[in-house]
């Protein structure tokens, strides 16, 4: 387990580690404990989005719904409060039931109907935006459009307990329970099988259908959280919410070292990948570098990263093809 | 959605009255347009402010909605003023199109001291609580165009629900008070949309109860795909007597379209923003108005209020009652484009 | 010897649309017997297995085990009713570790879809020391040759307690030492009461290892033998016809001529490659076939392919018709006149998705174009005219090459090299995978080429088909060559000695 | 995996419509959209359909190339933009030289393709990283040089007449992607480059063993790319007389949905210009039709997911052969 789901991402922390160290000591700012709030609060739930985009990415899919995913729960969460009236303890679960719904139909329509991953989640994405915008209250009843959920249970996520949002946790909790299904329980095997060889792991009696849909559904799930993260700091939810995000989700897994072939990476590193991309753009800021400067900057740090990568990937092949001439 | 305007709701002139403090910042802006405003704790402190520069050196950041003329002229306004001013570290982040990199950016500068923010929120409820939180560190928050629920220091607009009133009246003069409408529109999710569209139905509801809008089709905002949509529309309804393109870049995809068709003469376009590609198809009588405002004036305005808010010893915290400064607009047409200065036009 | 029955399958058919892929075949398998299936490729063989894995489900018949009816279609049921298989292709996840793969997709779990580790670990060390594999649990499986993948999935398969072992050509890509491995295996296996079905097109193997012998042609079986009944030649007549059955003994030792026309065509010197093999002295003469044998791992190919430019070499000279080259890429390669056939078509051979014409035409697009544009008239006479020289089945230049029997894709592959009319042809395992049949058509176009005055090297692990084609033979071991034999001076024995090391 | 079960009638039946049920769709969506709006049919909707989807189509035809050796492109929008603004720009410092304006924003695209197909081809990166990467990266170089106004273009006449001239009733970026069209058919099955580009895709270490130039023509396919986007960056900035650098945002999804529902597979290997031109109409029609019938929205954006996931559940289904 340690092998495959190689947890530590050395290279990867050295990156961030070395990132930060620079923010800090360029921007005085940059290393206050009002920042470190700043970088947990306003990335938890992106790290959260990318530990969801790791299973169908181990799977060797794509998710690309998970914007509009988020909107959807996060609209259903206004509607059940602001219309309808009800406590948060059922809108929460609602949304949450309803974001896991919508990935499970991601998982059937690539299960059962055979589509590409990123063609079904393109037609859903569209799909469920559209969903979004027929629900929405704010478009319905125009008046109660302002006005700001206030339950103390939906806006949680927006407190801290010291310098730490409670958002954080949640992520920490998510990416707990999504680390030891991967690492502990035969569930989290077989997905590695079928990233690795779908064929071999149908053949072996794996229930390939079922680990597709479960693993779409959890994605959902983690957009549903991620939105009612966002919903608790806005205390309001917008037909836009999540536009856009699903490239910032892959990119972070895909920085955290997860393949886009299936079958390698773990949800430790996607986590990292989501912070680094919020330091950067945070640190960027801070150091008060030009606005329009900053995407390039991101861009080249990503294109570095995977350079990197690759050249750590073929100097481990080379070691081993060493080790195999010397011990034939 | 609905605003509450105080003092001035009702008025449709384009031209308002002024309080006195503000005409002190406009003039130091170098301008001579003139502004509205509601709101006590301003106008009190202003006039001392102005004559006091410090040297010290403050950094005041503008977080746009995403990168547009409009907020691109509004920077210029506020650059221009704090160019004069000399000791205003000023910075533009952009903010993606996205509520939570708002929020998130939102954040940073706060934790970063900054003297003042101007914020063109993506949502008005959506940033409320960064605005709160803004307040807290007794930073003042100056929202361009779309307001913010939380009370903040002030808040520049040009009303795009009363403009938008008067497009649907302009419009509907123009087309004898009947026939048919279709609105050009974005999607879905950004407050401005929504002000301007339920202005335009209220306009022609109120003024116009002959027309009727038989189509509402979104566009993105961009001229390309308005194009695409307006040329669709045409040829289910070739008697389309009207259009609203709800910014001025759909508004002229319709334009493009009906110039190729060569039926110009009888639809009657509007659009809204009043960019200066929109101001100068006016002039060759295609588009037949928009909502004009001076948006460098709008800048520099802001940059002014800002300006007292930092160094007037003015907290935070005193903002019980919000600064409300509404911009004159023009409902530009044929005949009143001319009014428009080349210096005003953006 | 044999129990009680396992498995019966009944009148099992398939059809593909309109193909019919099984036809009506029944089979029984017994607890401690080897059961042989054969037949050329294409004859249904897999199809069958197929549907014994539970991979797919059969149009007509059924299946029994244990005396109950199953459900086909469903391999968790095929696997838990005791059936597993060794397929010939890699059925492992190339990312996880060996301990995972050896208990894929059945990992031991306590309760909750908890994997149970330990038990797991217990397990495996059993299973590896009982079977006496060496393996390290925790290596990588990418990161593991072929050899020792293969072993893996062999543990794979007997860790399941199998009561019924389907192996798909287990031997087709281990060498002689591990062959022997798996024959003492199989043994124990059917010592246990385990039954077996044994798919192989090498017959030495069949009369060692098998009690029973399927043999299906066209989708039905046409006979059901005791091993102990037949000879080799009844048994070849039965499943490729008499005339192929009667060449194929008749070739093996006409017309050999060691050293050709005595033009050197290709001399290499001292070649070397860090880490892989180096001092590797041969020339090959335009009109012989050069064999190399020896192990998997003895690094054969990659000393064929440093030879023929698709990887570098660090020292030593090549030297084609007296002039020394340095190929850097296999175009420089066919530049000069030679061509390659890897060993794995699937992987480094064929583009699977493309048609037969497309492949053909593949190495050989400046004969077929001016200025890089297609001259379709031209295509279609190189294509026509290779399949009918090649007898590629079904004639058709646009069939997708996926839909081809193993031989038939095999014969496009080398019908793509004939293409540029090589002067040198280097033939990694030209027959692996390939039917009898299909096997005996490949020589005789390798003979062909040879009386055109080709220099042809063939690298091969089958000894019986190194000593059918040959005239000299080369052995490595260990990246180092150990000699070089005229072929009619040797005898199969001593060259696996060789081979061997002993 | 389960395989239908159809006597040997239907069997023939679906064989028949496996692999041409793009087209049937197609015009089974034509007929459902006539029989409710009649204007459907009407030339001049028709004319405009075509007119719509050229610029999407533009970049769908380069895309395809991409996507056919198993890569992908996620940068066309910013190129597409920023090859407008260099159009601009372009045009206002020569004084009006249409031909030195094309000139150099098709260089610029092609530097850029290059760029990329290099990071890909050579480097051996992952293209949706590169891309992603590049994405970015050219979003915020068009920002840093053209600023995010909206420069307008008002002439010459010549430089207008890409996007909005009509030549006997047809518009003239109806010409320009009928011809992008022709180009790349041609590319695809005259050319050596066309064949090498599939052999790429199904299998790119026999294409190396078989000779083939792989590098050079897995980069080439990202320079043809960015050309496409660079032809819809000037085609664009003519037909709305403006170049912004944020224009095309998002628009890469539009491109790489029509390749993909053209049939042509994200794995590579397989997959064909025509097909992805249908794939172009069957989204053009839809978002045509749709608009036409005055469908709200929220309505438009869930019969656009049904539909590409009908279109695309039927014609992926494996009719005949189990894999």
């Amino acid at each position: 387990m340690i092998r495959t789901a190689r947890l530590p991402n050395r290279e990867l922390i050295i990156v961030f580690v070395v990132t930060i160290a620079v923010f800090c000591w360029l921007s005085g700012s940059f290393r206050t404990t009002g920042n470190l709030e700043n970088v947990l609060i306003g990335f938890s739930h992106t790290a959260i989005l990318a530990v969801g985009q790791s299973l169908p990415l181990l799977l060797g899919g794509i998710d690309l719904s998970v914007g509009s995913i988020m909107a959807l729960a996060g609209m259903a969460a206004f509607d059940a409060y602001i219309v309808l009236g009800l406590p948060g303890w059922i809108v929460l679960p609602g949304a949450l039931v309803l974001a896991t719904l919508a990935g499970a139909v991601n998982g059937v329509l690539i299960a059962k109907l055979k589509l590409q991953p990123f063609i079904a989640t393109l037609a859903t994405m569209a799909a469920y935006r559209g969903l979004t915008y027929a629900i929405s209250g704010r478009q319905i009843w125009p008046e109660i459009a302002t006005r700001p959920i206030t339950d103390p249970l939906i806006v949680a996520f927006d407190d801290y307990v010291g310098h730490v949002p409670y958002a954080f946790f949640l992520l920490l909790i998510v990416f707990a329970v999504v680390q030891l299904l991967l690492g502990v329980t035969k569930f989290g095997r077989d997905l590695y099988t079928i990233g690795g060889n779908v064929e071999a792991a149908r053949l072996c009696g794996i229930n390939v259908d079922r680990a597709v849909i479960i693993s779409y559904s959890i994605s959902g799930l983690c957009a549903g959280f991620a939105a009612l993260v966002l919903v608790s700091r806005m205390t309001t939810s917008t037909e836009s919410l999540g536009i856009g995000i699903e490239m910032s989700a892959i990119a972070a897994a895909i920085i955290g070292g997860v393949s886009l072939q299936g079958g390698i990476g773990n949800v430790f590193g996607p986590v990292i990948g989501a912070f680094l991309l919020g330091v950067v753009l945070i640190g960027l800021n801070l150091v008060g570098i030009p606005t329009y400067a900053q995407p390039v900057l991101t861009g080249l740090i990503l294109l570095g990263a995977v350079w990197y990568d690759r050249l750590l990937v073929q100097r481990r092949a080379r070691a081993i093809l060493a080790k195999q001439a010397a011990n034939p | 959605m609905s605003k509450k305007i105080p003092a001035h709701e009702g008025t449709t002139g384009t031209r308002r009255q002024i309080l006195g403090g503000f005409s002190l910042m406009a003039l130091a802006a170098g301008a001579a347009a003139t502004g509205a405003v509601g709101g006590v704790a301003l106008t009190a402190s202003s006039g001392p402010a102005m004559a006091a520069p410090s040297t010290k050196r403050r950094k005041m950041v503008f977080i746009q909605h995403q990168p547009h003329t409009v907020s691109t002229a509004w920077s210029e306004g506020l650059a221009e003023v704090f160019k004069v001013q000399g000791n205003i570290d000023y910075q533009l982040l952009d903010g993606q199109n996205k509520a939570d990199v708002q929020i998130s950016l939102m954040d940073t500068v706060i934790n970063d001291k900054v003297a003042a923010i101007f914020l063109q929120p993506a949502d008005s409820v959506a940033l409320a609580p960064s605005v709160k939180k803004a307040a807290r560190a007794g930073i003042p928050v100056i929202t361009l165009n779309i307001d913010a629920t939380a009370p903040h220091a002030a808040h520049i607009e040009m009303s795009h629900y009363l403009g938008a009133i008067e497009i649907a009246k302009a419009m509907g003069d123009k087309m004898g008070g009947q026939g048919k409408v279709v609105i050009i529109n974005a999607p879905p999710g950004q407050t401005v949309r929504d002000a301007r569209t339920n202005g335009f139905m209220e306009g022609l509801k109120r003024h116009h109860p002959g027309i009727k809008v038989i189509a509402d089709q979104v566009a993105d905002w961009d001229r390309k795909k308005a194009q695409d949509v307006f040329s669709t529309l045409l040829a289910a309804n070739p008697d389309i007597g009207g259009v609203y393109g709800v910014n001025d870049s759909m508004a002229l995809g319709a334009v493009d379209v009906a110039k190729t068709k060569g039926i110009i003469d009888k639809v009657v376009i509007f659009g809204n923003d009043g960019e200066k590609d929109a101001l100068e198809s006016i002039e060759r009588g295609e588009l037949a108005g928009t909502q004009f405002t001076d948006v460098f004036q709008q800048g520099r305005f802001a940059a002014a209020v800002a300006t007292v808010l930092a160094t007037g010893g003015v907290p935070a915290t005193a903002f019980a009652e919000q600064g409300y400064l509404l911009m004159p607009y023009v409902i530009a047409t044929k005949e009143t484009v001319a009014s428009i200065q080349p210096s005003q036009r953006w | 010897m044999t129990g009680a029955p396992l498995l019966r399958a009944r009148g099992l058919g398939k059809t593909f649309g309109t193909l019919v892929a099984l036809a009506d075949a029944s089979v029984e398998i017994r607890a401690g017997e080897v059961r042989s299936l054969v037949g050329a490729n294409g004859a249904g063989k897999s199809t069958l297995i197929k549907i014994l894995t539970g991979a797919i489900r059969p149009t007509t018949g059924e299946v029994e085990i244990g005396g109950e009816i199953v459900e086909t279609g469903r391999p968790a049921e095929m696997l838990a009713r005791g059936v597993a298989c060794i397929y010939q292709h890699s059925n492992l996840a190339p990312a996880m570790s060996v301990l995972d793969n050896i208990f894929l997709g059945r990992q031991p779990t306590r309760g909750l879809g908890l994997l149970d580790r330990p038990r797991q670990r217990r397990e495996a060390e059993a299973l590896i020391a009982r079977y006496e594999i060496d393996l390290d649990l925790d290596a990588t499986v990418a990161d593991l040759p072929t050899v020792k993948q293969k072993e893996v999935e062999i543990a794979k398969a007997l860790s399941l307690d199998a009561k019924i072992l389907l192996m798909d050509e287990p031997t087709a890509w281990l060498a002689h030492e591990e062959v022997a491995n798996l024959f003492r295996t199989i043994r124990t296996l059917k010592r246990n009461g385990v039954g077996i079905v044994y798919i192989s097109h090498i017959l030495d193997e069949i009369f060692e290892v098998c009690d029973t012998v399927t043999v299906l042609r066209d989708g039905r079986v046409v006979a059901d033998w005791n091993i102990a009944d037949i000879t080799r030649q009844q048994l070849l007549q039965k499943f490729i016809g008499e005339r192929l059955a009667a060449d194929a003994g008749a070739h093996a030792r006409r017309s050999r001529s060691a050293r050709g026309t005595g033009t050197v065509k290709l001399a290499v010197n001292h070649l070397g490659r860090k880490g892989l093999f180096e001092g590797i002295d041969f020339e090959v003469y335009a009109g012989e076939i050069f064999c190399i044998t020896g192990l998997i791992g003895s690094k054969r190919t990659e000393l064929v392919r440093s030879i023929f430019g698709a990887d570098r070499f660090d020292s030593g000279t090549i030297v084609i018709d007296g002039t020394e080259v340095r190929p850097r890429n296999p175009a420089d390669g066919i530049g000069r006149g030679v061509g390659f056939v890897p060993e794995d078509r699937h992987r480094d051979g064929l583009m699977l998705k493309m048609s037969v014409e497309q492949n053909l035409i593949m190495s050989a697009l400046g004969d077929v174009t001016d200025w890089g544009l297609m001259r379709r008239s031209r295509i279609a006479d190189m294509s026509r005219a290779a399949i009918a020289d090649l007898n590629i089945l079904p004639p058709e230049p646009h069939k997708e090459v996926a839909k081809l029997s193993g031989g038939n894709q095999q014969k496009v592959l080398i019908g793509k090299w004939l293409q540029i009319h090589p002067d040198i042809l280097l033939l990694d395992e030209p027959t692996v995978g390939v039917d009898v049949g299909a096997k005996a058509e490949i020589y005789t176009i390798l003979r062909k080429l040879k009386a055109e005055g080709r220099a042809i090297l063939v690298v091969s692990s089958d000894m019986e088909e190194v000593m059918t084609i040959a005239d000299r033979i080369m052995v490595m071991r260990s990246g180092r060559m150990v000699g070089i034999w005229d072929a009619d001076a040797v005898t199969q024995q001593e060259i696996v000695a060789y081979v061997g090391g002993e | 995996m389960t395989t239908a079960h159809f006597s040997p009638r239907a069997n023939a039946v679906l064989a028949f419509f496996s692999g041409r049920l793009l087209p049937v769709t197609l015009v089974a969506i034509c007929v459902i959209f006539a029989l409710i709006e009649p204007a459907f049919l009407s030339p001049e909707n028709l004319i405009g359909i075509v007119h719509q989807v050229s610029i999407i189509g533009i970049m769908a035809v380069g895309m395809t190339f991409v996507i056919m050796t198993g890569g992908i492109d996620l940068s066309v929008g910013p190129v597409m933009a920023f090859a407008g603004v260099c159009a601009a720009y372009t045009l206002e410092a020569s004084g009006g030289n249409v031909g030195l304006a094309a000139l150099a924003a098709l260089t610029l695209a092609i530097s850029i393709g290059l760029f990329q197909g290099l990071c890909v081809a050579v480097l051996g990166l992952p293209s949706l990283v590169v891309t992603l990467a590049g994405m970015s990266i050219v979003r915020g170089t068009a920002l840093l040089t053209g600023g995010p106004d909206l420069h307008l273009i008002r002439g010459p006449e010549s430089f207008l007449f890409i996007g909005s001239g009509q030549i006997s009733g047809v518009p003239f970026s109806v010409f320009v992607f009928a011809a992008m069209i022709a180009v790349a058919i041609f590319l695809q099955y005259r050319t050596v480059f066309g064949l090498t580009v599939l052999a790429v895709g199904d299998n790119e270490r026999a294409a190396y063993l078989s000779g083939r130039r792989v590098r050079v023509v897995k980069a080439a396919t990202y320079v043809l790319c960015s050309f496409g986007a660079g032809v819809a960056g000037i085609v664009l900035a003519s037909q709305v007389h403006t170049a912004a650098s944020t224009y095309g945002a998002g628009i890469e999804l539009d491109v790489i949905a029509s390749v993909v529902i053209g049939g042509t597979s994200l794995m590579g290997g397989t997959g064909s210009v025509p097909r992805t031109v249908a794939g172009v109409f069957l989204i053009g029609i839809m978002n045509n039709g749709l608009a036409l019938m005055n469908v709200p929205i929220e309505m438009q954006l869930i019969a656009k997911g049904l539909i590409i996931v009908l279109a695309l559940a039927l014609a992926d289904r494996p009719w005949q052969f189990s894999r």
